[in-house]
């Protein structure tokens, strides 16, 4: 459980540095779902399933539905 | 009616005149009844509860009666409830001035939008004074950044939405650090109440310094981007310059004074004096402190817009409070205590009367203003007033918060400080004084040189004045505000209660 | 957006999503979950819905005019039942002081006002997350 | 610091510093503001993660009472339920940045600050 | 070369930050100063004072659902600015 959580958390890490990096905002909500998804995941770990569900549905949900309405109205790509 | 419940009925009246009024009609008759009666109800119920508390002592409110470290806690000292007072005093002034003057700035549809915005920031800046938890802080907190950012936006222009975003992002940045800071204090305390933190920190900040003076950098790095400290005020002249005038005032009178009053909260109540004196972070603040009385009006002299001159002001007014609460003294609190009120009084009454004249004139530009004193020498009369008050002339209470500072500047031996109020002072002078005397006195070429009654309807004139009036009967008795501060001085500086 | 199956499989699941949602809040008190878990996921069965069929169809089944009155019903009806509180035993939110009655316990009938302030709760998350979405997307 | 075990142990607090830090980044550096808001939302998780970490308790379980088996070594409650509001107003301020983008978005026709900034000084001369 | 130097010094304030690990309580000890009398009163208190068995609903519900207002409020302000700023194209255009 304790190399599970090392491993989440450098995964978080290098989703965070990849939504910095990528240059196309599409994938970069994309891998930014992910991190949301990760980090539910990692709040089961830590014993907070409430906060699990919510993430799950607001985080990695609604914020992507959000930040993809804002993208389809505007630019794709970063410059 | 209960009395122990003043402190949730003015909450719960600010909130339900809030969420009803997208329902009414703007400007109806039935609207303007609503949204007043509810402020005059607000204010009876704020009085009452200042009256309550100078008779029977500092109010403990619990919600749901549970004890205060389980449930959430509101303490109301003298000063609280004073500030809650004036908090909704100056902002029911304002909202008289804005009827007539925010249609120049937004359409007539979304009036209700407005109001409602403007009574949800008079509900989380009262919460915010008076709560007495951390975590209901910064719900307070968030409430409060979301709703003077969409002040700023409600107006339909791009540089609106520019400055309300970068406003937006900063104000985030800087909740994000003080919930981070309240992290790290929960993490070696474990309440969230302020008095059970303060008494916990006591006796195991030796155990946990680092995170004490972590916690402490991240609380007055995000309070001091919130309150618009020098080098992290670059939200703020644009912000005041865009934003329609009744919103400017508000925000110039109150919101970064809320997140001041709120510093003094974390470091007399949450970490008490002793601690922050040890670790010797109130050095450095001193310091960001004098940078930003005399960057601020630096940066002032050389505006030619003027609400953007006004802004740059409040940006060195705010450092007159930290200077007063870096000090860490007696003194020093109740002038930091007694500036937050005064600047409120001078400031609205300055964002007002520049909007009264941009009402009538339609003018913004410092250079205009010569010889306007005679098509509007009431307006102008105010604004003199309010400008004396900002360089210290006695009689007017930007004098006597000048005169607190410097005695408690020379009581614990730093009269450096008084120096620098002076040097302050005469910048103040440089660019105040031209505005008032050119009004007066210069001829323009666009005018005739004769007196004429200002012809603004009442609804503007009458908060102008009353503030005004304000600020000179605080300046000639300043211990109607000093004699709540020295009652309430005793919560601030003792452990406990 | 006319592809058939999207449409069908759109159909077929919400029924099961809005399902979930109910279940979450009602039992908020009992397992994982509550208020804002549900009201997201009842929320995001409908953005599904503005995605499949459109948001002129989304509107005609949940006009703006319902989100905004379940948004401003939302906070009220918290306010009301604290009052309550205050009305009968003098405590602003006061549950079991107030006399909400108890229930059994670990029965969906528990718990005094909790159920009714997650539902509550529920409701207006909901209807937030909707009209946020509809706002963002809509040209205008 | 000295011994891997104490980082292991306290992986999720340098988690969330790193994160912290990586948002901070995003924020003050990048030009593109729809980044910029999604470092916000970084920043914000990376905090809820280090609240959250505060009330883990090793082998604990999570706060939810079993009649049947009546045991009572819960995590810490408090943090998690502060979390769960956080989590919302997040998702508000989220919100409300957004809908400021499409608006500049329409003003300007560019989410690029430099260019926003161009557009601005040719409009003041 | 402005981005260099701001991570140099964000570099340096995560150096500090992780650095001083190592003088804060350690995660998941059940001895940390945060696991105290507050988090029991919740953990054993639950059942008899509301009569649940889900302890964070319960905190945010009842024993501080004041918080909840607020952040029920948080909600209501986003949508009202959003409205304010995005405009009334959302109103019924029937009506």
């Amino acid at each position: 459980m304790r190399y599970l959580n090392l491993i989440l958390i450098l995964f978080l890490i290098a989703c965070a540095i990849a939504v910095e990096r990528t240059k196309d905002l599409v994938s970069a909500i994309v891998i930014f779902a992910s991190y949301s998804l990760v980090m539910a995941i990692l709040w089961l770990i830590l014993r907070a399933p409430d906060i699990a569900m919510t993430e799950a549905a607001i985080g990695a949900g609604v914020t992507t539905v959000l930040f993809i309405g804002v993208i389809s109205r505007t630019r794709r790509m970063e410059k | 009616m209960n009395s122990a419940h003043l402190p949730v009925y003015i909450l719960l009246i600010l909130l339900v005149s809030a969420v009803t009024t997208p329902l009414t009609k703007a400007n109806s008759k039935f609207f303007n009844i609503k949204l007043f009666g509810s402020l005059f109800f607000v204010n009876i119920l704020a009085l009452l509860q200042l009256l309550m508390v100078w008779s029977s002592g500092p109010l403990r409110y619990s919600f749901g009666n549970w004890d205060s470290a389980i449930g959430i806690e509101f303490l109301i000292d003298e000063y609280t409830s004073l500030l809650v007072l004036a908090i909704v005093i100056i902002s029911t002034l304002i909202v008289i001035f804005s009827t007539k003057d925010i249609l120049l700035d937004i359409s007539k549809e979304k009036t209700p939008s407005y109001y409602t915005l403007v009574l949800l920031l008079m509900f989380s800046m009262s919460g915010m004074v008076m709560t007495n938890d951390l975590f209901n802080l910064y719900v307070f907190m968030e409430i409060l950044s979301l709703t003077s950012c969409a002040i700023i936006s409600i107006k339909d222009h791009r540089a609106n939405t520019m400055a309300s975003f970068k406003y937006l992002m900063l104000g985030t940045i800087g909740s994000v650090s003080i919930l981070l800071g309240i992290a790290m204090l929960y993490m070696v305390t474990g309440h969230l109440n302020m008095t059970l933190t303060n008494e916990t920190i006591s006796t195991v900040w030796q155990f946990y310094p680092r995170n004490i003076l972590i916690s402490l950098s991240f609380i007055t790095t995000g309070l001091g981007l919130k309150a618009a400290i020098f080098p992290l005020h670059i939200w703020l002249p644009d912000a005041y310059t865009v934003a329609p005038n009744s919103s400017s005032a508000i925000l110039a009178a109150f919101v970064t004074k809320v997140y001041a009053f709120t510093l003094i909260k974390f470091v007399y109540r949450v970490i008490g004096i002793e601690v922050i004196k040890t670790i010797s972070i109130n050095e450095y603040l001193a310091i960001f402190a004098v940078i930003s009385i005399i960057m601020g009006s630096m940066f002032a002299i050389g505006q030619k817009d003027i609400k953007r001159m006004l802004a740059y002001s409040s940006v060195s007014q705010i450092g007159y409070i930290f200077l007063g609460i870096s000090l860490s003294s007696e003194l020093g609190l109740s002038a930091s205590l007694f500036h937050i009120i005064a600047h409120a009084l001078m400031k609205s009454t300055l964002f007002l009367t520049v909007g009264a004249v941009i009402y009538k004139k339609g003018i913004r530009k410092v250079s205009d203003f010569d010889g306007l004193g005679y098509e509007m020498p009431l307006t102008l009369g105010a604004f003199s007033i309010a400008a004396l008050g900002m360089i210290g002339i006695p009689g007017i209470n930007g004098f006597m918060s000048k005169w607190y500072l410097s005695l408690a500047a020379f009581e614990v031996g730093k009269p450096i400080f008084i120096v620098f109020i002076l040097i302050s002072s005469f910048l103040n002078a440089i660019y105040f004084l031209p505005i008032g005397i050119s009004a007066f006195l210069k001829e323009s070429m666009y005018r005739e040189q004769v007196m004429q009654k200002d012809d603004l309807p009442l609804s503007l004139k009458a908060p102008i004045v009353l503030l005004a009036l304000g600020c000179i009967i605080t300046g000639i008795f300043p211990d109607i505000i000093m004699s709540f501060i020295e009652r309430a001085l005793p919560t601030f500086l003792s452990i406990g209660l | 957006m006319d592809d058939l199956i999207v449409k069908t499989v759109t159909k077929l699941i919400i029924p099961f999503i809005q399902l979930y949602g109910i279940f979450v809040i009602l039992h908020g008190h009992l397992s994982p979950g509550g208020g804002f878990a549900g009201g997201a996921i009842i929320g995001a069965s409908f953005i599904l819905l503005t995605l499949a069929f459109g948001i002129e169809y989304t509107k005609s089944i949940l006009s703006a005019k319902v989100t905004e009155r379940v948004e401003i019903g939302g906070v009220i009806w918290y306010i009301f039942i604290g009052l309550i509180g205050i009305a009968i035993s003098g405590v602003f939110l006061g549950n079991r002081v107030a006399g909400f009655p108890m229930g059994t316990f670990g029965s969906v009938i528990s718990g005094g006002m909790i159920s009714l302030i997650t539902i509550g709760i529920g409701l207006k998350v909901a209807s937030t997350m909707i009209s946020l979405f509809h706002h963002i997307i809509e040209e205008d | 610091m000295s011994n891997l075990s104490t980082i292991i142990d306290n992986i999720n607090y340098i988690g969330a510093f790193t994160l912290f830090i990586i948002g901070l980044y995003t924020v003050l550096t990048h030009s593109n503001l729809l980044k910029r808001v999604i470092g916000v939302n970084i920043m914000e998780t990376a905090v809820f993660l280090f609240f959250v970490s505060i009330g883990y308790i090793r082998g604990a379980n999570a706060p939810i009472i079993n009649p049947e088996v009546g045991d009572t070594f819960f995590v810490n409650p408090l943090p998690s339920a502060m979390i769960l509001t956080g989590i919302v107003v997040a998702v508000s301020i989220t919100a409300y940045g957004l809908s400021l983008l499409i608006r500049l978005y329409k003003d300007y026709g560019t989410l690029e600050l430099d260019e926003i900034i161009k557009k601005e000084e040719i409009a003041n001369e | 070369m402005k981005n260099y130097l701001i991570l140099i010094t964000l570099t340096l304030l995560l150096i500090v930050l992780v650095s001083s690990l190592n003088e804060m309580p350690v995660m998941g000890d059940i001895a940390s100063p945060a696991y105290n009398e507050v988090a029991e009163y919740y953990i054993n208190n639950t059942q008899e004072d509301t009569n649940i068995t889900n302890i964070i609903s319960a905190i945010i519900t009842d024993y501080r659902a004041f918080d909840t207002l607020g952040e029920t409020t948080v909600l209501f302000t986003s949508i009202t600015a959003v409205v304010s700023v995005l405009g009334f194209s959302i109103k019924d255009k029937k009506e």
